[in-house]
């Protein structure tokens, strides 16, 4: 039976990527959406390098979140509309284990090319070398956070039309935490670059915490609001 | 959640939850409970009121203008206390299916908002006087609007979802969500504090708080607790006349009051 | 009591909003039958079978499965049952058959599929469209594509709501022949229909007589 | 028949914010996007008064333009799912007033509150008081050409699913101006505090070219989408 | 030529994707008169409705009202026609009543809306229901919600596609009186539609014979 529930799972997750690959723009969306943000920044504070580069860690956190929050909405919605979550939900496999494949084909989408495109951005934004890498890390631990707890939100917001802009709201405290360790641990590297381990490590001990947490929960919220 | 009922132990916590937690039975206790309550919050804000504002001394650095502190820090305790006690009647509800514990959950998020929302203002109020501004981005302050955040979240979702009982087991998933994030919250905070924050601004370079100072904020914080069981039994109960309105025993004690 | 149908049903309840729309509902259903839930628009037909297949928590009662709770049986009795609602579950950008497939992979345990996915399309006459994506599908082929994930699963309890609705004449009938050989092979079947169908040997079941009278 | 055109569109006008009341959160979502975006920053960022004053105007006109974009989801998605919109299409009057009377209702719903809540929030950000009135006066301006150029996207958008990333990415774009002449307007009456004016007026124009333009091309754009 | 039918269509083509549906498509309709659309899953009646109501552009061929090609008058023609869909069109956010207020007042002309709104709801059996939000109807509530506005806009050309969906026997009985009043009113209707119903004097129209052999 074991076998049969990885199937599952890899078909959830495959059948997802294959989903957003055939909606094509989707694949990219999130991704531009975060170089948008990130250029807008630069536009609307003025050109100075030295007032860039204070910013960038924290601009280009804020995109990265702002981009996955946005997202999510994705991630249910449209399972709910034509009814595929349903079904899901009267599948032979544990509810949670078929979640947690859903969100980390979101993750793949999303967070991945996001973490992957990072240092470009960096560069635009006047994040100094030495900075880049922990940049790249600190989004690669942080994003699959943000997917894992976003879910639950978005899962709870299920059929409450105005879904969308509700999602933010309840999603933007809990990113908070993620928020402040990730762009310290760039901020760091930008400057001495010693603290910024212990704030990855703190990333990695919270992914670990969500992960076991998460999925649990956005199943549990799935049922209640499909009740 | 059948899963729960196998402990011997939580069965019969359970079965007295059933009991006691009945909303009829509730709605006449806490019509009793109420009148002393509010007596004990009345005569608690007196006597409070009159050792904060005359019994005890002005701050030799601060003049007067400390006095504010006899309302800000117990509301600010009582906004972190209140999430927790509604996350705990949420998960209750949740998880064995009680009724009641939603409802007191739900009658607790906007007074917890409330102090929250308090705590902030005479915060800033006391803020402008002694840091010369009205708001600082420092670990306390901003913990504090993300605890407001997440009340106002839970009210909004409570909101939008008109099935009182998937509204209450929703919100409570949230609840639940948001108290492993409130530790985190905190600590995550200090530490970004301590990296940036100028020490000049923190609060902990506070002069020694004195007994004369003290004895009237614990009056205080009394005062605002108990302030808090007195609004939540109130609230409380017209929740569950609202729920219950189609009851024989609300449309019978309704009728009897036309 | 346990009772010794296969799958019964004892005093349920169940409510929407603050009403409660039935109450006391037994039936039972053993191996080969198939009833027909009758009832006029908002009786509360879909609630009763999301109910049913564990959709939505019940206010009372309890529904057995071989004669244990199908609450407590969870992924268990999930794997007896098809469930076929209003909504038809099909995914705009899967192609018919991709749908087909993903459906076996996610819901079929083990290698139990009954019939493969170009024979299941074929029966609902969605041969010539495997490979279009769902979106582009009209309103009765949708259905078909839902009802064919019937045919996919290899699932002894069927539960259907309104399985009729946009299928055309050709379509209605083979339907019903469907359900009849699933009759016939042991299956059991709870069917919401407004729409009159041939199915001999169904039984009708009037969920009005477990409602109050509306308030 | 003039009055029937009037009175349809005060229909809709009206109808409109009373779907939103219902939603009763809704009212406020955007709102305290808009604020929880602009807190983001300063966590992101770190609390130094003098960076933040900097960032402020760019950050405040930043959250406005995201908090907008959010909304505008909502302003055909669920009218386009229950068929509401179908049904708009065919209605006697021309549809670019209807629609025209739509994008209103989304302003006061969005803009307008936010606008208003502003000061506040230019206050935590350390603005320099002189330059609220600019900042205000810039959303009173901007906000609608965000709601009016939204619209198109918005629409064209439509059935396309992950509309809701795609809207974004369309949209961003197209607000880049409105940005940059917002963000100045709040710079310079916080710096000197007499270029100000200049932007304000340039905004204004903007404006009125929008008013006359966009109803017609969203209403275009509902055509294509539910052809 | 112009036709002297009320309304006429003349050598209708319309394609989805790029496969062209039917084509050579003609029929003509008199005031009191209606005309029931069949045809098998798939081959293009919703799409001949929506192009007929002015939703989407056909491929070629005209559609007349009163002898004028209704792409010219545009709003004039759609202050003629009610459609139902196979969506609802009702908001889940407005009662049962302010969906139909709405409809009076975005959608009527002038003051000729030709049934209140209680009376509307009272005819459709939703007269209880008219405080409670729309999002709360089940499927035969909502479907009967969107038949009202039938009922309080005085239109003469009725277009409805699959109406019967999710109603119940007895409103498929009232619906189809209702479709004959509006004939005995010489109103038009074009209806499409899988189930029987009965009304005397409606013509069938096989869509049939104007498809090509599916490719
Ligand atoms: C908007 C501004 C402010 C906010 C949001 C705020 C928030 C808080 C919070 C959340 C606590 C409880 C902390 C805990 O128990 O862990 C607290 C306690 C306290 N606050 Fe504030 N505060 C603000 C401004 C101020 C100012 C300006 C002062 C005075 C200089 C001040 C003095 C105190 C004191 C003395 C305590 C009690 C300390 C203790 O528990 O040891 N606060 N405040
Ligand atoms: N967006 C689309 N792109 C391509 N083909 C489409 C699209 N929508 C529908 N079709 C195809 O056009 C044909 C006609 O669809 P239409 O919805 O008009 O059928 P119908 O006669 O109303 O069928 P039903 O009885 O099932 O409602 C179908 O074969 C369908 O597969
Ligand atoms: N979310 C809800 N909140 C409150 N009441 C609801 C909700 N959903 C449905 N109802 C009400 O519950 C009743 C039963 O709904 P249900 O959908 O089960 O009816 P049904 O028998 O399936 O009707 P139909 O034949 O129209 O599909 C209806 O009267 C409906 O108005
Ligand atoms: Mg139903
Ligand atoms: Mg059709």
């Amino acid at each position: 039976m074991k076998g049969g529930l990885l199937s599952a799972m890899a078909a959830v997750f495959t059948r997802e990527l294959l989903v957003f690959w055939r909606r094509s723009t989707e694949v990219m969306t999130a991704l531009v959406f975060f170089v948008i943000v990130t250029t807008l920044f630069p536009l609307a504070v003025g050109p100075e390098r030295h007032e860039l580069m204070l910013m960038a860690p924290g601009v280009l956190w804020v995109a990265a979140l702002l981009a996955t929050t946005l997202s999510l909405n994705h991630l249910f919605a449209s399972d709910y509309q034509d009814g595929s979550l349903e079904q899901l939900l009267v599948s032979p496999y544990p509810l949670s284990a078929l979640v947690f494949a859903k969100i980390a084909a979101h993750w793949v989408l999303t967070g991945l090319p996001l973490a992957l495109l990072s240092p470009l951005l960096a560069v635009q934004m006047a994040l100094p070398t030495k900075a880049i890498g922990t940049l790249v890390g600190s989004l690669l631990l942080g994003t699959p956070i943000l997917s894992l707890i976003g879910a639950v939100p978005a899962a709870l917001t299920l059929g409450v039309r105005g879904g969308g802009v509700l999602v933010s709201l309840l999603v933007l405290p809990l990113y908070t935490p993620v928020l402040i360790f990730g762009a310290e641990a760039v901020a760091a590297s930008a400057g001495q670059g010693f603290a910024s381990v212990a704030h990855l490590s703190l990333l990695g001990a919270f992914l670990a915490v969500v992960v076991s947490f998460a999925p649990w929960a956005s199943s549990a919220a799935l049922r209640v609001s499909l009740d | 959640m059948g899963e729960f009922g196998g402990f011997a132990g939580v069965s019969r916590l359970i079965k007295f939850i059933h009991k006691y937690g009945a909303p009829k039975r509730f709605y006449r206790l806490a019509g009793r409970l109420v009148p002393w309550f509010a007596g004990v919050t009345a005569l608690l804000f007196v006597v409070g009121l009159y050792l904060g504002l005359y019994w005890a001394p002005p701050d030799y650095q601060q003049g007067d203008a400390y006095r504010i502190m006899f309302v800000h820090v117990p509301n600010a305790w009582m906004s972190m206390m209140a999430y927790v006690i509604m996350a705990s009647f949420a998960a209750t509800g949740y998880i064995w299916n009680v009724r009641l514990a939603d409802m007191l959950a739900k009658a607790t998020a906007p007074l917890g908002a409330s102090f929250t929302l308090t705590a902030l203002v005479t915060g800033s109020l006391w803020g402008k006087p002694m840091w010369g501004t009205w708001w600082v981005w420092d670990a306390r302050l901003t913990s504090e609007l993300i605890l407001f955040f997440l009340y106002v979240g839970y009210m909004a979702l409570q909101a939008s979802i008109d099935d009182p009982r998937r509204a209450a087991h929703a919100s409570a998933i949230l609840a639940i969500v948001g108290v492993v994030n409130i530790p985190i919250i905190h600590y995550s905070v200090y530490w970004w504090h301590t990296l940036h924050q100028p020490a000049s601004l923190t609060l902990t370079s506070q002069p020694k708080i004195y007994i004369t100072m003290l004895i009237p904020l614990i009056v205080m914080s009394f005062a605002f607790m108990f302030f808090y069981f007195t609004m939540l039994l109130v609230r409380v109960r017209s929740e569950i006349l609202v729920r219950e309105q189609r009851t024989d025993w609300v449309r019978k004690l309704v009728g009897s009051k036309q | 009591m346990t009772s010794h149908s296969l799958f019964s049903v004892r005093g349920l309840a169940c409510a929407r909003g603050d009403r409660t729309l039935f109450a006391g509902l037994s039936l039972q259903l053993d191996a080969g039958e198939a009833i027909h839930v009758r009832g006029p628009n908002g009786l509360g037909k879909t609630t009763l079978l999301r109910a049913l297949c564990g959709l939505s928590r019940p206010l009372r009662g309890d529904v057995r499965w071989r004669g244990e709770r199908t609450s407590d049986l969870a992924e268990e009795f999930a794997a007896e049952v098809a469930y076929v609602g209003h909504l038809n579950g099909v995914q705009g950008e899967l192609t018919a058959a991709e749908n087909l497939e993903r459906a076996i992979r996610v819901f079929a345990r083990g290698p139990d599929a009954a019939l493969g996915v170009a024979a299941a399309l074929d029966r609902v006459g969605l041969a010539r469209l495997a490979g279009k994506p769902a979106r582009h599908l009209s309103q009765g082929q949708k259905r078909r594509l839902a009802l064919a994930r019937l045919l996919v699963l290899r699932r002894p309890l069927w539960i259907l709501d309104e399985p009729f609705t946009a299928l055309d004449v050709a379509a209605v009938a083979s339907l019903s022949s469907l359900i009849g050989e699933h009759m016939a092979g042991g299956g059991l079947a709870l069917i919401v229909s407004h729409q009159a169908f041939e199915l001999p040997g169904i039984r009708d079941f009037d969920l009005a007589q477990f409602c109050k009278v509306r308030s």
